[in-house]
């Protein structure tokens, strides 16, 4: 059996991966994206726990994480398109999508 | 049968004051009247309650009465009056002057107009102040009416510190005094609080009945007492214008004349005096406080003095006068009183002869005032007369008044010969016993030697500087201010002055006539008492003046002083700027201001005053409410600073947070580590 | 109902009323709004007065006390009751709110509000001064801010902004630590009884149990909040600030009786609630005073705006009231709350007067003042007699607030061995006499200030003179019978030196 | 009981029944009407329905659960009827509002209904898996509710920073449950909290923890997860910012209740092991959020942003509820919520009835309000003074409750917290800078226009109902206080 820190430090790394994405990236869909990976990273550990404990209901939290990052992936989208349609833009560097500060 | 209504005393010029200072506009002479009235009627029922008293069984036991007024803790604080031979003299001659300056008051203030109205309810509050404090029963009491005193005092002296009829500069000139009046006189009567502190904490009371009961007395610890004496003595010297703190008196002569002769001469500065005498049972309980109060007197006698010889402003000079008189009263108490103290620690028939003797210093200090009172009184309504007269207070600008104004020179030269010690005047009765007690206290400590051969010297100079006065005034050629001289005073002015001569010439010879009884003192086992001694009678005092050697050293010392004035102002055969090197030499200059006094006083005031207090204003401004400021404006500030870390920029958000998860997490770490978790 | 339980409320709502019935009278009905004011403050005095002749015997029958938030962990009252500490204080403020809307009966500048803000503080303090319950305390407390706060910013001087916010504030601030002192009270009582009862005869009753540690905790939080009230050195910044920029009736409420509250609070729920930890800071306070006292005196000397000085003199006599709080005994307590009765008359006085300058004359600098007493006797007169009556001169009213204090004072320090102390005592009296003496020389005395235009100063005006010579008869009335004041503090005093 | 009758099994169910009824019919309702005054009357005639029915329940006194992850208890009752509140008054000036969108009026409607129906949810969960699908719906739907603005590039710059901020915290949320997850095998609250699988502190256990606080500070904007709140308020319509700072706020510190009060009260297993970190956590946590919110609100001009930080701060102030932990601090932090409701959703009624009317949201395009219009200024001020917790106003009242209870431990006076009191009243001292200087504003200063202002009647209504509220709950806190004592000790038992 695999041991259940192979899945933990897997998942670590891809939320690590996802974190350093959505803070740096410059493109609000890269973002998105990047915050589906960092979902994904805990839907590992879901899975892998849900495994070693055996327990139903990592995999439930799993489909439910899932739905939810649909849903938040749809609404992101959509506002982002109309972000685009307001400003001509989906950058969120300084000349992007800063005018409200301090 | 009137002695129960000795209230009425003070009260009649109070009223007069609210009658005044109400309705006084509206009434004739802008209360004047009213004034006079409320004096006259003072005096009147003083002299029915001094005769009482006087003629009645009680005499010598004081009579008191009084009413519970408040509570300080449980020392119940009372309201009454206390009568005894000193308040029946003290009574009389106060309102009697009075009675007599209101009248003169009538001719001399005449053009003021309006503002009669404040000096007569002044004047009338004044009296009031002097009177209670004159025959009230406690300590606290005293004290109450001697701050009325003074602040009527201020008023007065700064009667013209406002549209001043002579422009600005005197007004400015009033105002000061009137302020440095107020000032020193209350550095002396803090002192002089400080004191009743002490007593009411040692007999918890400040009745006088309590407090001059031997019994008490023995109780109380003796080192509070002899502190809590200098410290009234601390008021005396305020008030009486004392050494060191002598300078406002001369000040005060920026008030009316009227006021100088009332207030800065007669009565109020005698306060002071008056005040020793009455804690007199308490003063002699320790012979260094005794000595201490002949020292500053005789000093004090001597440093006056000397600032008179050279003044040219003929109210300074008799302020100076003043000054120097009144540390002769001081002198007498103090060198009675050092010989009573020590008398009384000594015991046995030795010191019951000290004590015998020192009791006469005490009716010799007393005996001084009464007669300055009328003297003084009279000098300086003679020069208010003259001033009235030449409009200006400038002798150099006088000079040959006398064929202008017979009454008032006439007057005024009785005057002079009375406090230049002239036989059988009555400033020679009095001044000779003070000598007298002075030297016999000499018996004891070499201090009182020298207070007396000051005090001698003070007699010689006060003959020379009265008559210098005299003769610039009223000898020699006419000055400048002369040719505009209105002739004569009025009637209302030259009538209180024929009158007081009158009492100025012959005052001393009450004391031919019992009044050395009435202002005795006595020291018995169970009680301190004043009045109702032995009475010399007349013998007695011829006797034991005429046939006292240094009486004569006195008699030639002031012949010659009203010499040698004669040779220099009237005849001007001798040139004073021979012996000032005209007015250059050092000891003339610091004469001439007053031996810096002054300008002492400043340097204090702004050094310990003012320079403080723009100390303390810089530390609040700048440091405390700095510190103030300085927080909220770092709290604004740090506002600002962290409202630009919110760039607008999402990745900068993003990146916070997931420092501060970071940061939590080994912050909770660390938590759990220190509180022994992991 | 009886009619002494009615008393207390009505003292409340009397005022409120007159608030609401002000704060309607915009456009062109607020030239009517002063007399509404008048009327209602009016009657206020007068219920103050029947309470004060009724309940001279038995302070208790006007105590009344409505359930107000009874939760299974909280009980609050609105719990009224006045004794012989506040009755001065409740008298105090129905005078001199009536004084001051006489006294400013000018205002035409938004009147009708000016009015609502001076009843409203009548409200807060009449609350302050009644209340028997913490949260209504402190509820009062701070209900008295609002309208200063207005009061200053709307009908102030120039600098009125920054002074107003500042008072605002530095005194909320003050009374937020006592906040936390009255939670921990609270908290203390829930340990004891098991509910927080914010009543003050259930915590008069609880706190004197307490640990020392406790009471000493307790006692600072509470004082340090009493303290900037009053207020003392180093927390006093606010006040010559306010008192610059206030409008007069504003200077007359926050001298005459908001500094008061401090004092009041120290007595009320200091010393009768920790007397360990009265007796563990009694040096600190009798420093704190001194400090005060002198520290103020010597600001006074430096000032050259008639208000500022007078001000930083409310510092000095504050502080003077602290020392006699500090005593611990019967005759500086009794004093200190005489004092306090003192101050408030002479104080509204003051600037009364002060603030009269300000307007007849244009400005208060006392380097362009000078000679006003020929051209204004009337005004000459009170401002001697307020400024006499604050230097304590016997006779009037301040000197019993000074001299039987200090004399308190000493005994203490007989006691304590430590007789030097007096000298800062006397040191204040005589700068007290100094930079008032100096004063009036500057501004009254003098030849006649050439600096400023005086050609058309008046004299005081009608309504001007009644409020001052109320408050003047009044000065020499209980200088010369103190006992009118002394009889309503003693029994009070005896009862608080039994808890000490 | 009527509640049960109808809805039978489904009883604790009742009030959400009525919202999803509402949520989903509303897109219809304007589909066929196409008059969005119809739409506003339906929405409002449902959350008023609710909110009624909620009452009822919750006076009456109603317990039930429902199919077993739903329970309905006295805590519920309150946080719902809070949620209520917070539609109710959103919905009923979003009609009249000139900021809010008229083109998906249905689905404007459906998303607050929608958005509610989450935080209800999340009231009554006991599982951190529906807790975090009730948080999810309402998150989602506010996303787009902030976009929904009319004509304003800001309302899409803020709906982006959201959404992503949103997403981020999500992740960190559902990492930290995973983990806490792999710890105890349960994702049920009161089972982790008895839970013995863990033996002591360690790094997965820190990092759950932490990741959850930081997943839902987010909702509640504790610093430093605060910083999309000025952006996203200052963007969206007021009304919407009013139901972020209202209600999802309010929601998210009920999710902090329900999750960590119930596994670290006093006596779970947990909280043997680390319950004092997680105090002293929260304690700093709730240090740094009243002090930042309150400093940086000193520097802002815009009003909408100035309310905001003046919301982090007063979720700083309830945070110390879960410094101390105990029944009276919750009852009070519960309380404190209320009065928040009311203080600050009339503030931003204001504001927003304000820019109906053509104002700006510059503090400065305050200045004159009170001549211009002495009603608004008037409820601004106590708004703005019961924020500052000026007696006699709620605010104060709820801040006397909730800072008292940071000296109160379990049995009487404990000084573990009174640096945090400390803390929170020198905060209150700052505070009132800022809001004094709005009414320095409104009050002093004198504006450039004396013009009287009209805004529309129902924002009139809602502004009175509000103001009503702040001095009733300010002068007779029980109305609620006493529920909210129930409502704690229902919730920790």
């Amino acid at each position: 059996m695999i041991p259940l820190e192979y899945f933990l430090i897997l998942g670590a790394i891809l939320f690590a991966i996802g974190a350093y994405g959505v803070a740096t990236k410059s493109n609000a869909i890269i973002v998105l994206m990047c915050i589906e990976l960092m979902l994904n990273a805990a839907n590992i550990n879901f899975v892998a726990f849900g495994a070693y404990h055996p327990d139903i209901m990592g995999q439930v939290f799993v489909i439910m994480t899932i739905t939810v990052a649909a849903a938040e992936v749809a609404v992101g989208i959509a506002i982002l398109l109309n972000a685009y349609k307001m400003r001509k833009t989906t950058e969120l560097d300084e000349d992007g999508l800063t005018s409200m500060r301090w | 049968m009137f002695i129960e209504y000795t209230w009425l005393v003070p009260l009649i010029p109070m009223l007069c004051f609210l009658i005044v200072g109400l309705l006084g506009r509206k009434t004739p002479e802008k209360g004047g009247y009213i004034a006079i009235a409320g004096a006259l009627l003072s005096f009147i029922i003083s002299a029915l309650i001094a005769y009482e008293y006087l003629t009645g069984d009680a005499y010598p036991e004081p009579v008191t009465s009084q009413i519970a007024w408040f509570a300080i803790g449980d020392f119940e604080i009372n309201l009454g009056y206390y009568v005894d031979g000193l308040t029946c003299m003290m009574m009389l001659f106060s309102s009697f002057i009075s009675t007599l300056i209101f009248i003169y008051s009538i001719g001399y203030m005449h053009a003021e107009g309006a503002r009669k109205t404040r000096y007569y309810a002044e004047v009338s509050l004044f009296l009031t102040g002097m009177l209670g404090l004159i025959v009230s029963s406690n300590f606290l009491e005293m004290f109450i009416f001697w701050e009325v005193m003074g602040l009527c005092s201020y008023l007065l002296i700064g009667f013209w510190s406002f549209r001043h009829n002579d422009g600005d500069a005197a007004s400015a000139n009033a105002a000061s005094a009137a302020k440095k009046a107020f000032l020193v006189t209350r550095m002396g009567d803090v002192c002089l609080m400080a004191g009743l502190f002490i007593l009411l904490g040692e007999f918890h009371s400040l009745d006088y009945t309590e407090l001059f009961d031997p019994a008490n007395i023995a109780n109380a610890d003796s080192t509070m007492i002899t502190l809590g004496m200098l410290l009234v003595f601390g008021g005396v010297i305020g008030k009486s214008a004392q050494f060191p703190l002598h300078d406002w008196l001369p000040d005060a002569m920026a008030g009316p004349t009227t006021v100088s002769s009332l207030i800065h001469a007669a009565t109020m500065v005698k306060a002071g005096v008056y005040l020793v005498a009455r804690g007199y049972p308490l003063f002699i309980q320790d012979p260094e406080v005794m000595l201490f109060v002949g020292i500053i007197g005789g000093v004090t006698a001597f440093f006056a003095a000397t600032m008179a010889l050279n003044n040219y402003n003929i109210k300074k000079v008799l302020a100076f006068s003043t000054v120097s008189q009144l540390g002769y009263m001081i002198l007498a108490l103090g060198a009675g009183g050092y010989l009573v103290a020590l008398g009384m620690d000594m015991g046995g028939a030795e010191g019951t002869a000290l004590i015998a003797a020192g009791t006469a210093g005490f009716t010799a200090g007393c005996f001084h005032m009464m007669n300055h009172a009328f003297f003084k009184a009279l000098l300086f309504m003679c020069s208010g007369s003259v001033i009235h007269s030449v409009g200006t207070e400038d002798m150099r600008l006088m000079g040959g008044l006398g064929k202008h104004m017979k009454i008032t020179s006439i007057t005024m030269l009785l005057g002079s010969l009375s406090i230049a010690g002239f036989p059988l005047f009555s400033g020679f009765w009095s001044k000779d016993l003070v000598l007298d007690i002075a030297l016999e206290a000499g018996d004891q400590t070499i201090w009182f030697t020298v207070l007396w051969l000051l005090a001698v010297i003070t007699a010689f100079m006060t003959a020379f500087y009265m008559f210098r006065m005299w003769f610039m005034t009223f000898m020699g050629e006419e000055g400048a201010n002369t040719q505009h001289c209105h002739g004569e005073s009025p009637k209302t002015m030259t009538a209180p002055l024929v009158i007081l001569s009158v009492f100025a010439v012959l005052s001393g010879f009450l004391i031919m006539f019992g009044l050395d009884g009435m202002v005795s003192f006595e020291v018995t086992d169970t009680a301190f008492i004043v009045g109702g001694g032995h009475a010399g009678g007349m013998v007695h005092y011829f006797e034991h003046l005429f046939t006292n050697p240094y009486t004569y050293l006195t008699i030639v010392l002031a012949l010659l002083g009203i010499g040698i004035a004669y040779l220099m102002y009237a005849k001007k055969t001798v040139d004073p700027g021979r012996f000032n090197k005209h007015g250059e030499s050092g000891l003339y200059k610091v004469l001439a201001n007053r031996w810096y006094f002054p300008e002492f006083y400043n340097w204090v005031s702004w050094k310990f005053g003012y320079g403080v207090a723009k100390g303390v204003n810089y530390v609040d401004r700048q440091v405390i409410d700095g510190t103030v400021n300085g927080l909220s404006a770092a709290v604004v500030g740090g506002g600002d600073t962290i409202s630009k870390m919110q760039t607008g920029n999402v990745h900068d958000y993003t990146a916070v947070i997931l420092l501060g998860v970071s940061v939590l997490a080994a912050l909770f770490v660390v938590i759990a580590m220190i509180l022994g978790g992991m | 109902m009886s009619i002494e339980s009615l008393i207390l409320p009505l003292l409340i709502v009397i005022p409120l009323i007159g608030a609401v019935a002000t704060l309607f009278m915009g456009g062109e009905k607020q030239k009517y709004a002063k007399w509404v004011a008048g009327v209602f403050s009016g009657i206020t005095l007068i219920v103050t007065l029947y309470m004060m002749y009724a309940g001279f015997e038995d302070w208790t029958v006007f105590t009344v006390g409505y359930d107000w938030i009874d939760t299974s962990s909280v009980h609050i009252g609105f719990d009224l009751m006045v004794d012989g500490l506040s009755v001065l204080m409740i008298f105090l403020t129905a005078l001199l709110t009536l004084l001051v809307v006489v006294f400013s009966s000018a205002e035409s500048d938004r009147a009708n509000y000016f009015h609502t803000l001076l009843m409203a503080m009548e409200v807060g303090l009449m609350g302050v001064f009644m209340a028997a319950d913490y949260f209504l305390f402190y509820v009062m407390w701070e209900v008295t801010l609002i309208p200063m706060y207005f009061l200053i910013s709307w009908y102030g001087g120039p600098r009125r902004h920054y002074a107003a916010i500042k008072f605002f504030i530095y005194t909320h601030v003050a009374s937020l630590v006592m906040l936390i002192g009255i939670f921990a009270m609270g908290w203390e009582c829930m340990a004891v009884t098991g509910t927080m009862d914010f009543g003050f005869d259930t915590m008069a009753e609880i706190m004197p149990a307490t640990s020392q540690a406790f009471q000493v905790a307790v006692f600072a939080l509470l004082f340090f909040g009493f303290m900037v009230k009053m207020p003392s050195v180093p927390f006093h910044t606010w006040l010559p600030d306010a008192h610059v920029e206030a409008p007069t009736a504003g200077s007359v409420i926050l001298a005459g009786v908001m500094l008061k509250m401090g004092s009041y609070g120290i007595i009320r729920i200091c010393l009768e609630c920790f007397p360990e930890g009265a007796a563990y800071w009694q040096w600190v306070i009798i420093a704190i005073g001194l400090i005060s006292m002198v520290y103020g005196a010597y600001a006074c000397i430096a000032q050259t705006d008639l208000k500022k000085m007078v001000a930083f003199s409310s510092i000095s006599h504050m502080g003077m009231v602290m020392v006699g709080i500090g005593c611990l005994s019967d005759i500086g307590i009794t004093f200190a709350i005489f004092q306090m009765f003192a101050h408030g008359l002479i104080s509204a006085m003051l600037f009364m007067v002060c603030g009269f300058t300000g307007h007849a004359v244009g400005t208060r600098e006392m380097p362009l003042l000078g000679g006003l007493a020929g051209r204004m006797p009337i005004y000459a007169t009170f401002m001697m007699i307020a400024f006499m009556a604050s230097l304590g001169l016997p006779g009037l009213v301040g000197f019993w607030g000074e001299f039987p204090l200090v004399y308190g004072f000493y005994e203490f320090i007989k006691a304590e061995g430590v007789m030097w102390l007096l000298v800062f005592c006397l040191l204040t009296l005589m700068l007290t006499a100094g930079y008032y003496i100096w004063a009036m020389q500057k501004t009254l005395f003098g030849p006649e200030t050439k600096k400023i235009d005086l050609e058309h100063v008046h004299d005081i005006s009608k309504p001007e003179f009644v409020a001052l010579a109320v408050l003047a008869v009044l000065v020499a009335l209980f200088g010369v019978w103190p006992d009118a004041a002394l009889s309503f503090i003693d029994p009070y005093v005896d009862f608080l030196v039994g808890v000490l | 009981m009527f509640v049960e009758e109808i809805f039978g099994d489904y009883a604790a169910f009742a009030p959400i029944i009525i919202m999803l009824i509402s949520a989903l019919i509303l897109p219809a309702v304007h589909f066929a009407g196409k008059r969005h005054t119809v739409t506003w009357a339906v929405a409002l005639v449902f959350a008023v329905v609710s909110m009624a029915v909620n009452a009822y329940m919750l006076v009456d006194g109603f317990t039930g659960t429902t199919l077993g992850v739903y329970e309905y208890d006295a805590y519920t009752g309150v946080m719902l009827l809070l949620f209520q509140i917070v539609l109710f008054l959103a919905i009923l000036v979003s009609n009249a509002s000139t900021e809010t969108t008229r083109l998906h009026v249905g689905a404007y409607y459906a998303l607050l209904t929608g958005a509610t129906t989450g935080m209800m949810f999340v009231a009554g969960s006991s599982d951190l898996l529906t807790i975090f699908v009730g948080v999810e719906l309402t998150s989602i739907s506010s996303y787009a509710l902030v976009t929904m603005k009319r004509n304003d590039s800001r309302a899409a710059e803020a709906g982006v920073k959201y959404v992503i901020v949103g997403g981020l915290s999500t992740a960190l949320t559902i990492y930290g449950i995973s983990m806490i997850y792999g710890l105890t095998g349960t994702t049920d609250i009161a089972a982790i909290a008895a839970s013995t699988a863990i033996d002591g502190m360690n790094w997965i256990l820190a990092i759950g923890l932490v990741c959850m606080v930081a997943g839902y500070g987010f909702k509640i904007a504790a610093v430093p997860f605060h910083m999309w709140a000025p952006d996203v308020y200052e963007g969206a319509s007021s009304p919407v910012s009013l139901f972020l700072a209202t209600g999802s706020k309010k929601m998210g510190l009920s999710v902090f209740f329900q999750i960590f009060l119930v596994l670290f009260v006093a006596g779970s297993s947990l909280s043997a092991i680390c319950g004092e970190e997680v105090q002293y956590l929260f304690a700093i946590i709730a240090a740094f959020t009243m002090t930042v919110g309150n400093v940086v609100a000193i520097a802002q001009n815009n009003i909408k942003r100035m309310l905001a930080y003046s919301s982090i701060a007063q979720a700083g102030y309830i945070l110390i509820v879960m410094a101390v932990m105990t029944d009276y601090a919750l009852a009070s932090g519960m309380f404190h919520m209320f009065t928040h409701v009311f203080m600050k959703g009339g503030a931003f009624l204001i504001v927003g009835a304000l820019i109906c009317a053509g104002l700006g949201e510059k503090i400065s395009d305050y200045k004159g309000l009170a001549k211009r219009s002495p009603f608004l200024a008037a409820a601004m001020l106590l708004f703005l003074f019961s924020l500052a917790g000026i007696p006699p106003l709620a605010g104060f009242t709820s801040k006397f409750f909730l800072f008292s209870s940071a000296l109160g431990g379990v049995d009487g006076l404990t000084s573990q917290w009174v640096w945090l009191a400390f803390i929170a009243i020198l905060n209150s001292a700052i505070s009132l800078y800022y809001y004094a200087r709005v009414v320095k504003a409104m009050y002093i200063e004198k504006g450039e226009s004396t013009e009287k202002i009209k805004i529309p009647a129902v924002f009139t209504v809602a502004i009175v109902i509000c103001v009503v509220f702040v001095i009733v709950l300010g002068v007779y806190p029980q109305l609620i206080f006493d529920y909210c004592e129930t409502a704690a000790a229902a919730l920790l038992l």
